[in-house]
């Protein structure tokens, strides 16, 4: 089993994007757009990790199913935590 | 502390000394590794899990008390820290890509540069906490924030809730420089490794695992960034 | 292979391989670093037996007279603190878990030894932590921290028994890192998944609770200490904090915790019960699936702890259904084991009358457990003695019992030599008899409404009775559980050799010597038969007699 | 030595029958479920005890039964919690026409404020009959108030109201405890409620020539300053405060809540958390400044402005909660 050897390419692309990504969401927090401000910043920050995880952390390219339950699985339980508590804040004054 | 192999082992050749005894092959060692450092990834994503959950409460509550807290916050030097991160973040891929391919001498100088950028971003963090200590913006009995809540001049900012706000900042990012700290001294363990050439591109895996830890901690940044530096930033 | 005659003193075995101290607090060895954590373990079993002593015989007249009201408060908070973290959470995983895992799938060691003597001394810095704490004063949060009384109101040393619990979690999670790899990684060649004994599932289930949930824990630790240093309101309504927050957090890790502390047990139980009834698991599917499923709902249901505590009414429906959820897989376990045994061939040997103890007592704590999920009732007896009973009934009638069990069953394989099988089943016999004298009337009390974590009951005398019932079991309980730590240390000695196999029990764990060498096995097992091939067995037992 | 041994909490509110039904409910049917476990584990033991002769007979499982036993229980214990979620929401939705008392919890004690205005501590009279509500708060920690012969327990929160009801249905000396621990004297913080027979009741009310409270914050009122900006018209810097309580309220950031006992209390004492809609936030705060008490007495005030003869909006003294029927 050989590992995967990204090309040199790949990682100057993905840190450009990356950089991008973090000027776009200090520019797009400027613009007025109400709750979804938060949306916006939190989607951008999810691809940034997203493509952290998969081309620097090698997860596109491994063969191991395992790596990505066990990421997958931690962040089920950590919508666990935030789901089921807020849904008694944010119901408490019913 | 016991790296001799047994004797009773069967026909294996240990050529590699870095092959423990109770593995069997290279590769399950390695696999094992990895694994080992994705599972202690997962338990880290739970511990700050228990952080972004207290912020998640008080933002819901005190809204207007965490933009104006925020407000308060440098940008350029989150913004160039966030920057910094993703440089180290490339770096260290790049060590393990050297180390992959085999060039000893790349290993080190990415090396070298991961954890000056990571040291940078201590320094820029270092900064920004002396900029708060001056402002009274640490929690403590001279914290104070006057003002008032953003897009809200008739609202103003309450000082308890303020100082919650801090309080998550300070600590969440303590935490993560925490983290950082530990990095840098992974790394510096194994940059001497690496002078000593240690690394092959058989034999890598705490290249790899340290810098699966690295990008973690990166990618906590990249939620931090927004989540404290950039609530309400459009009033 | 398994030689009837045994060699002592002759054949090389991971306890005699070498001597000193060095040899053992160096080891890397699983079955040493299992036997390092059984004398802590041990130790602070008795401890925390000790202070239960206390607070039984305070309770046996109504006023509060043996200690002082602060002094009682020491001891359940200390009481419920080191029988938790420091007997319970680790007592199966790191001591039987850790030595028979990796013989269990076929592996030399687990997949990382150093962090495994790490893990060791993380939970011995965390006692001596506990143990200064308690030797300055010691400590009255109540095992469960509740804020801003533990925060803001107490002067006794809430951050030394908070970090030592801090660092205690870090053993843990450790320890469950070292399972979770090595069942996946280090099997033997032919352990499937669906051959690996169910103590080997029931670990690798424990293992995710604690890798998902320990951290949680971690982090609210650190900001008890932290609001406790610098008062900075995240958990004080005085300072704009919410004190449920703490709630939330702390029950997201306690709740899972209470299956870290039970489903090891069932491994046991399961072990056990397949081997005295000389059968194959009934429905070895559902019971691996049950574990999982325990595991997972088992975070889904922390807020049950908060019914009364002013969390949002439908916050309090969903985690009371959910509640009910996770008893169903504990039904089909308990159903499952009671099958097992339909047209078995069943001996009451020790280990045997350890897991009768384990069904009945487990079941009749889990369905008073399903009284305290529902809403209705548990606003009555929350935070009484029916509470108080409730877990007791699981976690001493239940957990310590399968504990004891799998002492009795494994310590031929530990130690090498056989413990006084009389002796054995008269302490058994005790510890049933003492437990349910001291828990049952607690379950009566409690409906009565004795609160708990009172130290005199003075204005309702009322009560005294159904106390002194509890206090008398008491002292026959600590008379079962001094019982097997003397015979055990005796038969080190004295006690007669083990054979391989004493039970004739499947698994690989008895196809090597007893005690095992360094490295378990001398060449790689490869295997090709199902978990609890006892048909096998005790067909080939037929054709070659063993000495028995 | 030994008073009587009952093994049955006395039963003297309406809730107390409910929980017990459905105590005993659960009762039989887990007795039935552990006396058929026992049964079949003891049976097995000795009828398949081992033998000479005598062999096990493998059995690998079976779905059918595995299906069975996890759905049979399902279905059971989807009774025990709707039983159980039926009494919850009696229990946790105060009737709308309940006499309330304002109670307040410290280390170690309970402090009863009624409506007519008796203090008690430690102990609370009330008459059989009526609909109770209790409106808690607690200077320091968390403590629960519990009366076991009610059935009935609630968690006292510092830094806001918590509510619990009952409906006494016996007259008697019941135990009052406190049940969430709370420091030192967490066992010494015990009392006893008393259900009176209304015309002893009555007796006992009379006794006092107290002020009912909704008076004493109207002093307060007035003393605090309170008057100055909140004017009956609405001249005053602040908003008119007649008739706001269980009503909507629209805020400066656009949020719109109900003015209800723990929006009084916050509006009180952090009043630029929730700043009403118009007005500019000039109120300050009264945090530190009055006692739990008068905190107490100025929100039965607020919430007895405005209220009509027949209304739903203020809180009830227990002679004014006299149900209809009696
Ligand atoms: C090992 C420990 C352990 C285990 C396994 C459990 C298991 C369960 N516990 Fe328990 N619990 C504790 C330890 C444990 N608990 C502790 C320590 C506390 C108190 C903490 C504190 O406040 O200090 C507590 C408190 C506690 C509370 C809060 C009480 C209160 O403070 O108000 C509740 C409420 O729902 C609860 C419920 C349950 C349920 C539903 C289960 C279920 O998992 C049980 C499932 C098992 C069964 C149901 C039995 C087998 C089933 C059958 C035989 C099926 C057949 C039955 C029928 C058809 C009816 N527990
Ligand atoms: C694993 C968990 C565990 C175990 C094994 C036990 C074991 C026992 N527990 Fe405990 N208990 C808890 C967990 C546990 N407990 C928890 C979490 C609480 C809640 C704490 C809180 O409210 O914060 C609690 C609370 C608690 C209370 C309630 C206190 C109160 O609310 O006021 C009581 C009262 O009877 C009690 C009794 C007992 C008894 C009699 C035993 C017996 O089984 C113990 C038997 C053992 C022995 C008796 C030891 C024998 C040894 C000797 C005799 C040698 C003497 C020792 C030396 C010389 C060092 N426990
Ligand atoms: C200096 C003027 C001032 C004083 C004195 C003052 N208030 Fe206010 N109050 C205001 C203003 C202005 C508002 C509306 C803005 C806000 O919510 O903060 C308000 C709001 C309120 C509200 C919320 C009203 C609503 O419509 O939702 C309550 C309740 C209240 N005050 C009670 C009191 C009490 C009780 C006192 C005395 C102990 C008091 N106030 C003293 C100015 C005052
Ligand atoms: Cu107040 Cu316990
Ligand atoms: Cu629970």
């Amino acid at each position: 089993m050989s590992e995967h050897v990204s090309s040199l390419k790949l990682y100057i692309g993905i840190w450009i994007t990356l950089l991008i990504g973090t000027v776009l969401t200090v520019v797009v927090a400027k613009i007025p757009l109400g709750p979804f401000n938060a949306v916006v910043a939190l989607s951008i920050a999810t691809i940034k990790a997203t493509l952290v995880v998969l081309f620097f952390m090698h997860v596109k390219y491994t063969h191991e199913k395992l790596t990505r339950v066990v990421i997958i699985s931690a962040l089920c339980w950590l919508a666990i935590l935030l789901a089921l508590s807020m849904a008694d804040y944010a119901t408490r004054l019913w | 502390m016991h790296t001799s192999p047994p004797a009773t082992v069967e026909g294996v050749a240990h050529e590699n000394p870095a092959l423990l005894h109770h593995f069997a092959t290279e590769e399950q060692q390695k696999n094992a590794a990895n694994l080992g450092m994705w599972v202690f990834l997962a338990t880290e994503i739970m511990f700050f899990g228990g952080m972004f959950f207290a912020y998640l409460v008080y933002r819901y509550w005190y809204f207007g008390d965490f933009g104006a807290g925020s407000q308060s916050m440098n940008v350029t030097l989150g913004g160039t820290n966030t920057a910094v991160l993703i440089c180290s973040s490339l770096t260290v891929a790049l060590a393990v890509r050297a180390a992959q391919l085999g060039k000893q001498k790349m290993i080190v100088v990415c090396l070298i540069l991961t954890m000056l950028l990571g040291l940078v971003f201590l320094g820029i963090k270092g900064v920004e906490y002396h900029d708060k200590f001056v402002e009274h913006h640490v929690p403590g009995p001279s914290f104070y924030f006057p003002g008032h809540v953003p897009g809200h001049v008739n609202i103003p900012i309450n000082q308890q809730h303020a100082q919650i706000f801090f309080s998550l900042y300070f600590i969440m990012t303590g935490l993560h420089a925490l983290h950082m700290i530990i990095g840098v001294g992974l790394f510096a363990f194994i940059t001497l490794h690496a002078m000593r050439g240690r690394y092959h591109p058989n034999y890598y895996t705490p290249v790899e695992t340290a810098g699966l830890y690295w990008h973690f901690v990166d990618i906590i940044w990249i939620y931090l960034f927004p989540l404290l530096y950039l609530i309400d930033r459009s009033q | 292979m398994a030689t009837a005659v045994i060699e002592t003193g002759e054949r090389e075995t991971y306890l005699n391989k070498e001597y000193g101290i060095k040899s053992w607090l160096l080891t890397v060895d699983h079955k040493r670093i299992a036997l390092l954590y059984l004398m802590g373990i041990t130790f602070f079993f008795f401890i925390g037996g000790f202070f239960a002593l206390l607070i039984r015989l305070e309770l046996l007249t109504p006023a509060g007279d043996l200690v002082q009201a602060d002094t009682y408060n020491k001891l359940f908070t200390m009481h419920g603190q080191i029988m938790v973290f420091f007997f319970l959470i680790p007592a199966v995983p790191a001591v039987l878990g850790n030595f028979l895992i990796p013989i269990m799938i076929g592996a030399k060691d687990l997949a990382f030894p150093r962090i495994n003597l790490l893990s060791w001394y993380l939970y011995m810095i965390a006692g001596v932590m506990m143990l200064y704490t308690i030797i300055n004063g010691g400590v009255d949060t109540g095992w469960t921290f509740y804020t801003p009384l533990s925060t803001e109101f107490l002067n006794t040393h809430v951050i030394s028994a908070g970090l030592s619990i801090f660092v205690a979690g870090f053993s843990s999670i450790l320890t469950g890192l070292n399972f979770v790899v090595t069942t996946h990684r280090m099997r033997a060649p032919g352990m499937t998944w669906s051959r690996l004994p169910l103590f080997v599932w029931a670990h690798y289930a424990t293992s995710i609770i604690q890798l998902l949930g320990t951290p949680v824990l971690a982090i609210t630790l650190v900001l008890v200490v932290a609001e406790r240093l610098f008062h900075l309101g995240i958990f004080n309504p005085a300072l704009g904090g919410d004190p449920l927050l703490f709630q939330h957090l702390f029950w997201f890790y306690s709740h899972p915790a209470v299956y870290i502390m039970i489903l090891p047990g069932m491994g046991i139980v399961s072990e056990i019960v397949c081997c005295f009834s000389r059968k194959r698991v009934f429905g070895y599917q559902a019971m691996a699936l049950a574990l999982l499923g325990i595991a997972v709902v088992g975070f889904l249901v922390w807020a049950h702890h908060m019914f009364v505590a002013g969390i949002s009414l439908y916050a309090a429906l969903i985690f009371s259904i959910l509640s009910y959820f996770v008893a169903v897989p504990s039904a089909i376990k308990v159903f499952n084991w009671t099958s097992t045994m339909y047209k078995g061939s069943i001996s009451y040997q020790t280990p045997m009358l350890y897991a009768f103890g384990f069904i009945g007592l487990f079941t009749m704590g889990g369905l008073t457990g399903l009284f305290l999920a529902s809403l209705g009732i548990d606003v009555h007896v929350t935070d009484t003695y029916f509470v108080v009973a409730h877990f007791h009934y699981i976690m001493v009638g239940g957990m310590v019992m399968a504990y004891l069990g799998g002492m009795h069953f494994w310590w031929p394989k530990i130690s090498g030599k056989l413990y006084p099988e009389a002796w054995g089943r008269l302490a058994a016999l005790l510890v049933f008899v003492g437990f349910n004298l001291t828990f049952f009337p607690q379950f009566v009390l409690g409906y009565m409404g004795m609160p708990r974590r009172y130290w005199d009951y003075s204005h309702s005398p009322e009560y005294q009775i159904l106390n002194v019932l509890s206090t008398a079991g008491a002292t026959v309980l600590a008379v079962g559980y001094l019982l097997p730590m003397v015979y055990f240390l005796w038969s080190m000695r004295y006690g007669k050799p083990a054979p391989d196999n004493p039970w004739n029990a499947a698994g690989l764990e008895w196809k090597i010597p007893s005690p095992p060498s360094t490295y378990n096995f001398e060449e790689q097992p490869v295997v090709t038969w199902e978990a609890y091939n006892y048909d096998e067995l005790d067909k080939r037992a037929e054709e070659v007699p063993v000495a028995h | 030595m030994f008073q009587t041994m009952p093994l049955w909490p006395a039963r003297a509110s309406s809730m107390a029958n409910n929980v017990d039904a459905l105590y005993i409910f659960l009762l039989v049917v887990s007795g039935m479920m552990t006396l058929l476990i026992f049964i079949m584990v003891v049976f097995f033991a000795v009828r398949y005890r081992k033998r000479p002769g005598h062999h096990a007979e493998q059995i690998d499982g079976s779905h059918a039964l595995e299906i069975t036993w996890s759905v049979i229980p399902f279905f059971v214990f989807m009774v025990f919690f709707g039983w159980g979620a039926w009494i919850y929401f009696q229990e946790r939705k105060p009737p709308q026409n309940a006499a309330e008392v304002y109670t307040v919890a410290k280390q170690w004690m309970w402090k009863f404020e009624h409506m007519e205005g008796q203090r008690e501590i430690n102990e609370l009279h009330v008459p059989i009959g009526r609909d109770v509500k209790m409106i808690m708060t607690s200077q320091d920690v968390i403590h629960s108030f519990f009366v076991p012969a009610f059935r009935i327990k609630q968690d006292v929160l510092p830094g806001r109201y918590t509510v619990a009801w009952f409906h006494p249905t016996k007259a008697g000396t019941y135990h009052l405890y406190c049940a969430e621990y709370c420091g030192t004297q967490h066992s010494g913080m015990v009392g006893s409620v008393v259900v009176m027979e209304p015309k002893d009741y009555e007796a006992w009310m009379g006794g006092g020539g107290n002020q009912p409270l909704a008076v004493t914050g109207e002093r307060l009122f007035s003393e605090l300053g309170c008057i100055t900006c909140h004017r009956a018209d609405t001249q005053g810097r602040g908003p008119t405060l007649a008739g706001i309580y269980n009503k909507p309220v629209l805020l400066e950031d656009g949020r719109t809540v109900t003015a209800d006992d723990n929006y009084l209390r916050e509006s009180i004492l952090q009043p630029t958390a929730k700043v009403v809609n118009g007005f500019k936030p000039i109120m300050p705060t009264f945090q530190g400044q009055i006692s739990d008490e008068q905190l107490n007495a100025l929100v039965a005030y607020v919430k007895s402005l405005g209220q009509q003869p027949s209304g739903q909006t203020g809180g009830k003294s227990i002679a004014a909660a006299r149900p209809q029927t009696e």
